[in-house]
């Protein structure tokens, strides 16, 4: 029996988290080029606060409390946490790490520092955030995102941001063990704080294409994958339906992006003829693999979100229609007429026929753009679709020169995040350009909510306005790619345990995860 | 004219290339021997044939080109008959041939020396060494400096590769040496040299020589029989005293006789062949040379003459035809 | 066959214009080799004039159950986003074969263009011509190609063809440049000069009708190299995906898992299009090859 | 001297430009690798970073010439910089860690390539006429003309998914520790031969065809002609005096080909998960990462420049002709 | 009508490059060489392979430009002109080349070849032109002209192919023509012919030739005066009969010997068959590492060109000193 349970502890668990290519020897966890894993199984926040749930999970911290109209947080931290060199976890740890971020910006990718203007340590377990106006919408950056490094060990670091520490020492559940460019691989930290973790070995193999990755995967060379399948019911799970398994939970949410900038997308009726007359079923069927659900109108991920919802909207912006025919009704009462191809022209004369950007080689949403040009071209709205590169295509959306654009949304623990980022008139991501004083306004009013209630009250009209004014129109949920095999391992997050976001590229919910696994037998 | 002691005999030897229209023969119907120790001329305009005979001798036909008909025996062997192994063993053993492009013969990437003693050590078992010092020992009765065994062919001038070549083909005591056009990319000092050198070698080594060329002035300085080619017959083959004492030949013979300008004669004249060469595609009937033949009889246009042989003589012609009997008295 | 050799190489027959092509033309689809090619070459071209009326369906349209194996209604099946892979393939025929050639008629023009002024009028034009043809030939193609198409956003048939072209003739106009310089310098380029032609009318009069065997193979070995750096760029998915190529079929059966949901019919069918066109090329390359050089022709 | 001057010219003129092209070419891409970086973290990654990136990139906007002067200077001092999407590992790392794969699997499988098909080249030429001989060019053409990623992926798919006899990705097995050892090299090989035969399956067809015509040509020389005549082993004349002949005019070939062993194994790297520099460049291009795109490109730039200087002295070791300076006195 | 000095060449010297592997030297094929010719007259130039008699006849026709020496035509310098002058130049000369098989355009048919000079000299098109070219045609001797006329080179011997060319340099009506071998690769049944043709022309059209040789039989049935060359140099320079019966220089004599048919008989002597050393740095007589009568002077000095007899010159130490 004891032989059994040491044979499969010793099973490793192999960790796929996309095709990327060989590797290059990073743990920094300040490096865009930080390997998978650096970030949480190997470095810690102090809390998690879950995407597709409502749940926080403490980690470094205990527990964390606001207050002076939300200009002060107040972090507990845990006690009795050791760096894996045997160093005590200490509140020094904690000011070294944000103070970090203030000395060279280059790592504040979070944008921290904007608003803080200070990080005291209170005692050795204690420490206190101070920020020179009501900030609770920093609370995920500075509670979720930031990653505390040993003082000891980085305060001797000459340039942190081009660091490769070879050797991480983190708090964390895990350890490296070996490294080379095409495998790397973790042990388990025998004096992590929240016990050992079940599993010993992680392997984490290099693929560099979907073609090798995805027969690896079919083949059940790999344990947790992150990896987009086409037809994964049929290529994956029918394959191994005891073992193999997958779920594509939503994250955020695919948008059309309307540029306002543009005379004709600025009017609503275009934008509302548009959204009638997309087909969300088929992008959702045929384009997405019926991977991703047509999204709500008002933005929320559900029902990540369902809590957020606000209780009195009316059914249409509950649910998009497809209607073509009202499509055409809005257009023609708002003084638009076909000309002889058969396209819209706006009273003014000019005729409603857009680009569609698009980054070539994400092919679900290639597929998605030519079905939106070809729904659209029927009733009377002419797209050309615009596959760019990536490059390209990101810079059409920062610097305003597109027309229309198929892209992502950023989400948080709280439908503020994607508000803030997408509609707020100063946020870099404010793509389409929306600029409206009531959106501002509750935006500002969350930051000083200290309470859910009082959050909930905020986003609200912000969930009408997203419904109504159709700022940029919401196609279809984002999913994430998480595909998993039980046969070694159990403790899996599961549609109906959705305890953390599961898929191994988000950080650092993988941390999570991997202490709620167990080997089998 | 049977001599028994013919080292070579050619026995109605017809060679065919293919061409678009069937196949052409560039050889027709040659028969010939050559005794030992002898040294037979053959001449022939530009493309009468020459080459084309001395590669059937070889059983060296390229390009589609096979023999339509006839024998070729080398001491009463029939080379048509050998297998690959016997064929290897034959050639440059017993018949040897200096090719007519010779300066292009050696391989470029090998020195002189390994090329003689490739030679050497593919019919004999013999060691590198000795095989080299023979290869030394024949370049010098080319007169050439044995060191340049170690040399590449690019290093020689022509004249001293055209005399390699002769070096080589002279490496295995060959009972048979056929020469096809040694001498013409030569300068004339050159060529002297060299042909000097040959008739040297023969009377000391034994060999029989077939050579070949269409410098009628030449072979008559070499040699003591001369065949005549013409449209890939044979027309005429005489002992050197023969067609030098008597002033009835084969018309060819005589145009190519004719031809010869006399450098240091009083006043110099140079009187060509009227008329075009033939084309072995378009040859009219009868006998080839007709349309270009001064004496053509009405006869010539329609039939081929037949071969008369007489003692020290042989020709096609029909002006021969009827003075046969002159001959023979 | 029948192996006539003339002294010098491309042997044309006397008589008017016409039949002296249709007998050369005779003459180089006397070989087997060529006729084989001649026809496949011929079955594409002509699928791909004909492709309106040959495709059974849009071949855009998704309007089909996905993942069809091939059967009567379908006879290549369909794509996982249930496109009629026939329609696919015939479709596709016309940018794939109109980027290769295209960009084989690019490259050669250029490498014309440079080798053989370059060849022709020496000096420190052909010096600056030839260092810069031998840089070019250094840079490496595939890589080059995909930084280039990256940067041409959205690349259409047309750029790719151009692009393709224009990275492509570095090797031909080695080539034809040395040829030309042994051209050249034969004497009856001299001769011409000698009797009063400029540096034009002896490049194209003299020069260029002599070297039209190597522009052929240059042709097609550049239509060729074309049609598989195109296929390679579509797969990688820097061509424009949404146009209908037999690269781009490729791409989206790639991205579509198609061996792995058993579709062959998907994944098969582009790859077998470009290899059988591709060996087309091959095989009248093979053809050009032996008609201008007597010695390649067969044996009987 | 002037000579000896005007090759070094040559390189350097050479290098410069594939260096400025180098520096160029990334540079006309549209986008900044910030940027391109944000894709790599779709919606997990905010704006603001995007600043906090440039930043960590170094990624100046300082005038052209002037990052071109400095990049220039790093250069001439063997600095490549930080490769961004490995950021901030040194691109010389990157490369580092990939050629000797790709010099490896390319490396070899070209050689076998050349090797096989030159060797097929010359069989299918000696034995003109035989069916193989006459099936072998034109088979290997068609698979010449196969898209060579797409074979990668069939035999991926058959060999590897299908019937599980080779590896799906990877170089060796991870579990192996890298070492010289035959289990280590015996493993590494398994792993590498369905990528070969995917290049050597796809190269293949270009040097058969090429040998093959060169062997034709050169069996027709007279020099060949005149070792068959001299009895010399089939053996010998196929290998010594044709095919050491017939391999001139594609050493050239050789060279470049080698040159781009680094890049044109690019796509099959790419199916098969080998971690070779081909993958790199397609990362780099995707990533906009300039400094490892120019270090890649460099490196390949001068393996074509050395692979052509060191064949030009292969050249003067088999053709003597290319030796200028020779014996010759 | 004759003029003398029609063409004149004065100390003509030639250099090519020869490339080493690291360096590059030169070698001067043709090496002072002077003489001139008068209309209507003919030179044959003789000589072994190699000695410079195609580099002299390219550079009289400016195909090379000399790299020091004077070239005259009708009195005015050509040496180094260039562009129109040039063009203009070679209205007046021309050449056959050596080669029939490289000088004719394998891609063009016989009309081709005649078509752009006959038209750039008359300006004729039409009918006019093709009666033109078929004229120039029967004038070599290609008969039935209209026949040929359609032919591609390939389809011609090698005679035709010399008469084809001889046609060509005639299409313009030159005044002065470099006949580089224009017999060497024909048979004798044919060869005769042409030197026939070359002598009408001369006598009926004032024509001026070099023409080029090393068959020593044919130069003196041409030429009214042989120039003899070795590597580079003249080593001897006489009337055709004078040169073949009273030869002065010990390469004369050699070739005279080795011409095969000629009244000398026996072993040539022995020498060295060593090519001539064309470069830069030689010293002394070329002739002499292969001269049976070779002196020490020989191998120091250059000997001068000087005539030992009337209207016979010769550039030998023996000769010079002896006499
Ligand atoms: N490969 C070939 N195919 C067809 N015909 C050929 C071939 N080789 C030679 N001939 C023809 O065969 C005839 C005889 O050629 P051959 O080379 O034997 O002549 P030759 O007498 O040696 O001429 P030369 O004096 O020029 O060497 C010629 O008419 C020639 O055109
Ligand atoms: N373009 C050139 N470059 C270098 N060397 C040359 C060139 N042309 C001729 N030579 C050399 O100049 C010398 C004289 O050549 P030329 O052709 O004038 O000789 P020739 O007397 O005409 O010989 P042949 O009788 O063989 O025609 C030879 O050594 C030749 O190699
Ligand atoms: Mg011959
Ligand atoms: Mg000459
Ligand atoms: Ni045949």
């Amino acid at each position: 029996e004891n032989s059994g349970v040491s044979a499969a502890t010793n099973q490793p668990l192999v960790i796929v988290q996309s095709p990327e290519g060989t590797y290059s020897e990073n743990f920094n966890p300040f490096s865009s080029g930080a390997l998978n894993g650096t970030l949480g199984p190997i470095y810690q926040t102090l809390f998690y606060f879950n995407l597709i749930g409502t749940n926080s999970v403490p980690l470094l911290a205990t527990s964390y409390a606001w207050s002076n109209n939300a200009t002060t947080l107040t972090v507990n931290l845990r006690h009795g946490v050791q760096w894996s060199n045997g160093q005590p976890f200490t509140s020094s740890d904690v000011v070294y790490t944000f103070n970090l971020l203030h000395q060279d910006p280059a790592l504040d990718a979070n944008g921290i520092w904007k608003s803080l203007v200070a990080v005291q340590a209170n005692g050795k377990y204690q420490v206190v955030f101070r920020f020179s106006k009501p900030s609770i919408g920093s609370q995920w950056w500075i509670l979720g995102q930031t990653y505390i490094l040993p003082k000891k060990i980085w305060s001797q670091i000459k340039n942190p941001a081009t660091y490769t520490n070879a050797n991480p020492v983190g708090t964390g559940p895990y350890l490296l063990h070996s490294f080379s460019p095409q495998e790397y691989t973790f042990t388990a930290n025998p004096h992590y704080w929240g016990g050992e973790p079940k599993v010993h070995t992680l392997e984490f193999p290099a693929y560099t294409s979907n073609d090798s990755a995805d027969l690896a995967l079919a083949s059940g060379n790999i344990d947790w994958a992150g990896i987009f399948i086409p037809n994964a019911k049929q290529v994956y799970e029918s394959r191994n339906p005891a073992n193999n398994h997958f779920w594509f939970p939503p994250v955020n949410i695919v948008m059309l992006y309307t540029n306002l900038k543009n005379p004709l997308l600025a009017q609503l009726p275009v934008r509302e003829a548009i959204s009638y007359a997309i087909n969300r079923e088929k992008l959702y069927k045929v384009g997405e693999y019926g991977y991703e659900p047509p999204a709500s109108p008002t933005g929320l991920v559900l029902p990540n979100n369902q809590a957020w919802l606000a209780p009195n909207l009316p059914q249409k912006d509950l649910a998009f229609q497809y209607d073509p025919q009202k499509s055409i009704q809005i257009l023609q009462q708002a003084g638009f007429k076909k000309n002889s191809q058969g396209i819209f022209v706006s009273p003014a004369g000019q005729p409603l026929s857009f680009t569609l950007n698009v980054v070539a080689g994400w092919t679900d949403w290639d597929t998605d753009c030519s079905l939106i040009a070809q729904e659209l071209g029927k009733v009377g709205i002419q797209i050309h679709v615009n596959q760019e590169q990536f490059g390209a295509y990101y810079s059409a959306f920062t610097n305003g020169t597109y027309q229309l654009g198929i892209s992502w949304t950023d989400p948080g623990p709280t439908p503020y995040y994607l508000y803030s980022a997408l509609l707020s008139s100063n946020s870099s991501a404010n793509w389409e350009g929306w600029n409206n004083t009531q959106t501002n306004n509750a935006l500002q009013a969350y930051q000083s909510a200290e309470t859910i209630n009082q959050q909930k009250q905020d986003i609200y009209p912000l969930e009408k306005i997203m419904a109504t004014d159709l700022p940029s129109i919401p196609l279809v949920e984002g999913a994430t790619w998480y595909e998993y095999n039980t046969k070694n391992f159990t403790g899996w997050p599961t549609p109906q345990n959705p305890y953390v976001e599961p898929a191994p590229y988000y950080y650092p919910s993988m941390g999570i995860i991997l202490t709620h696994l167990r080997p089998k037998g | 004219m049977i001599n028994s002691q013919s080292v070579l005999e050619i026995d109605n030897l017809s060679v065919a290339y293919p061409s678009s229209q069937g196949d052409v023969l560039a050889v027709q119907d040659i028969s010939l021997r050559l005794n030992k120790g002898e040294m037979v001329g053959l001449v022939g305009e530009s493309g009468s044939g020459k080459s084309t005979l001395a590669f059937a001798i070889m059983r060296l036909l390229k390009n589609g080109a096979h023999v339509a008909g006839g024998q070729v025996r080398v001491n009463g062997m029939d080379i048509y008959q050998m297998d690959d192994e016997q064929l290897r063993r034959f050639r440059w053993k017993t018949i040897a041939m200096v090719f007519q492009s010779a300066m292009n013969a050696l391989n470029p990437v090998l020195t002189i020396g390994e090329q003689i003693v490739d030679t050497i050590t593919s019919h004999e078992s013999v060691s590198h060494k000795e095989a080299f010092d023979r290869g030394q020992e024949l370049l010098k009765m080319v007169r050439i400096d044995p060191l340049r065994m170690r040399s590449y062919p690019h290093e020689l001038s022509g004249g001293m590769r055209q005399r390699v070549v002769i070096a080589i083909a002279l490496a295995l005591n060959p009972q048979v040496l056929i020469m096809d056009e040694p001498t013409t990319a030569l300068d004339v000092v050159v060529q002297k040299t060299i042909l000097d050198q040959i008739m040297e070698l023969k009377e000391r080594l034994g060999f029989s020589v077939l050579f070949i060329s269409h410098d009628f002035s030449l072979v008559m300085e070499m040699v003591s029989r001369i065949c005549v080619m013409y449209a890939g017959r044979l027309v005429e083959i005489a002992d050197k005293n023969t067609l030098i004492t008597r002033d009835h030949h084969h018309p060819y013979t005589q145009g190519l006789m004719r031809a010869v300008p006399r450098l240091t004669a009083e006043d110099i004249e140079i009187l060509g062949i009227p008329g075009n060469p033939h084309d072995l595609r378009n040859l009219p009937a009868g006998c080839a040379y007709h349309p270009r033949c001064e004496f053509a009889k009405p006869i010539c246009r329609v039939e081929r003459p037949r071969t008369i042989v007489t003692p020290h003589h042989v020709v096609e012609c029909h002006l021969f035809d009827e003075n046969s009997e002159v001959e023979h008295g | 066959m029948i192996a006539t050799t003339s002294p010098d190489g491309p042997s044309i027959r006397r008589g008017s214009k016409i039949s002296t092509i249709t007998h050369s033309l005779g003459r180089f689809f006397s070989d087997p080799k060529a006729r084989v090619g001649g026809v496949i070459f011929a079955v594409f071209i002509l699928m791909a004039i004909f492709a309106p009326w040959l495709i059974r369906y849009n071949p855009q349209s998704t309007q089909f159950a996905p993942w069809q194996s091939p059967n009567a209604n379908h006879w290549l099946g369909t794509t996982g986003t249930g496109q009629d892979v026939y329609s696919q393939i015939v479709w596709g025929s016309r940018a794939t074969l109109a980027i290769g050639i295209g960009a084989g008629f690019v490259s050669t023009f250029i490498a014309i263009v440079i080798g053989m002024f370059g060849g022709f009028l020496g000096g420190w034009i052909d010096n600056i011509l030839a260092t810069f043809t031998n840089i070019v030939l250094v840079i490496p193609g595939l890589p080059l190609l995909i930084v280039i198409t990256a940067y041409a956003k959205n690349a259409g048939s047309f750029t790719i063809a151009l692009i393709i072209g224009l990275t492509g003739w570095a090797w031909g106009a080695r080539v034809l440049r040395s040829q030309v310089m042994s051209i050249g310098g034969r004497d009856f380029v001299t001769a011409a000069r000698l009797s009063g032609a400029s540096s034009w009318r002896i490049v194209m009069v003299e020069i260029l009708p002599n070297m039209m065997a190597l522009v052929a193979a240059n042709l097609i070995y550049g239509s060729l190299y074309a049609i598989l750096a195109e296929t390679g760029l579509e797969f990688l998915g820097l061509g424009n995906v949404s146009q209908i190529t037999w690269g781009t079929m490729l791409y989206w059966a790639d991205a579509g898992q198609a061996l792995l949901n058993g579709a062959w019919w998907w994944f098969v069918p582009p790859g077998l299009a470009i290899a059988l066109v591709g060996g087309s090329f091959g095989l009248l390359n093979f053809a050009v090859d032996q008609y201008t050089n007597p010695r390649l022709r067969g044996k009987h | 001297m002037r000579h000896l001057i005007q090759r070094v010219g040559f390189l350097l003129v050479s290098i410069w430009a594939a260096v400025t092209i180098n520096f160029v070419l990334p540079r006309l891409m549209p986008g900044n690798p910030a940027e391109v970086l944000l894709a790599r973290y779709q919606g997990r990654l905010q704006p603001q970073a995007l600043h906090a990136l440039e930043l960590q990139f170094g990624l100046s906007h300082k005038p052209l010439l002037t990052q071109y002067v400095g990049y220039l200077a790093n250069l001439v001092h063997g600095q490549m910089g930080l490769s961004i999407s490995y950021y901030p590992t040194p691109v010389t790392k990157v490369i580092e860690t990939s050629l000797p794969w790709t010099l490896g699997l390319a490396g070899t499988s070209t050689i076998i390539s050349v090797v096989v098909g030159t060797l097929l080249g010359i069989y299918s030429s000696w034995k003109r006429g035989s069916w193989l001989a006459s099936a072998l060019p034109t088979a290997t053409t068609f698979l010449a003309a196969i898209p060579y990623f797409w074979v990668a992926l069939l035999l991926l798919y058959v060999f590897g998914f299908v019937l599980g006899w080779f590896p799906l990705a990877h170089s060796y097995s991870l579990s192996l520790t890298p070492s010289w050892n035959w289990e280590f090299v015996s493993n590494v090989i398994y792993h590498s031969i369905l990528p070969a035969v995917t290049i050597v399956l796809t190269s293949l067809g270009g040097w058969l065809v090429g040998m093959r015509n060169n062997m034709i040509n050169t069996l027709g020389e007279d020099y060949v002609v005149f070792g068959e005549a001299k009895g010399l082993s089939k053996r010998r004349l196929m290998l010594v005096y044709a095919a050491r002949n017939a391999i001139l005019p594609n050493v050239t070939g050789f060279a470049m080909a080698l040159g781009f062993v680094v890049s044109g194994a690019l796509l099959t790297e790419i199916v098969f998960s080998y971690p070779g520099v081909g993958f790199q460049l397609l990362t780099a291009v995707e990533n906009e990462d300039y400094p490892l795109m120019q270090g890649i490109f460099l490196i390949i730039a001068i393996a074509v420049l050395l692979a052509n200087f060191a064949v030009e002295l292969l050249y003067a070791r088999l053709d003597p002709r290319a030796r200028r300076e020779g014996v010759s006195s | 009508m004759a003029n003398t000095q029609f063409i004149s060449a004065t100390n003509i010297v030639v250099r090519f490059p020869v490339n080493k592997q690291w360096t590059r030297t030169w070698i001067r094929p043709v090496n002072g060489v002077s003489f001139s010719l008068e209309r209507g007259k003919v030179l044959s130039l003789v000589g072994e392979s190699g000695s410079g008699k195609t580099t002299i006849g390219k550079t009289l026709v400016r195909i090379l430009t000399p790299y020091s020496g004077d070239i005259r035509f009708q009195g005015e310098n050509v040496t180094n002109i260039r562009g129109t002058r040039l063009i203009r130049y070679r209205d007046h000369v021309q050449m056959i080349f050596q080669d029939p098989f490289a000088s004719l355009n394998p891609m063009r048919t016989v009309e081709q070849h005649l078509l752009f000079p006959v038209r750039r000299k008359t300006g004729q098109r039409g009918s006019l032109l093709m009666d033109h070219i078929n004229h120039l045609l029967e004038t070599v001797g290609l008969i039935p002209a209209v026949d040929i006329r359609k032919k591609y080179p390939y389809e011609l011997s090698g005679g035709q192919r010399q008469r084809v060319a001889i046609a060509r340099a005639l299409a313009t009506q030159p005044e002065f023509l470099v006949a580089d071998e224009p017999v060497s690769m024909l048979d004798v049944s044919i060869r005769a012919g042409i030197l026939e043709l070359l002598k009408k022309l001369r006598d009926q059209q004032q024509l001026a030739f070099l023409y080029i040789t090393h068959d020593l039989a044919s130069a003196r049935y041409i030429g009214d005066q042989i120039m003899v060359m070795y590597g580079g140099k003249v080593v001897e320079k006489a009337s055709a009969k004078e040169l073949v019966f009273h030869p002065v220089h010990p390469y004369t004599h050699l070739l005279l010997e080795a011409t095969p048919g000629s009244a000398f008989k026996g072993p040539l002597p022995e020498t060295q068959m060593a090519a001539p050393d064309l470069s830069e740095q030689r010293r002394g007589c070329v002739f002499a590492p292969r001269c049976p009568y070779v002196m020490g002077t020989c191998r120091e000095e250059e000997p001068n060109l000087q005539e030992v007899s009337p209207q016979h010159w010769a550039a030998c130490h023996l000769v010079n000193t002896g006499a």
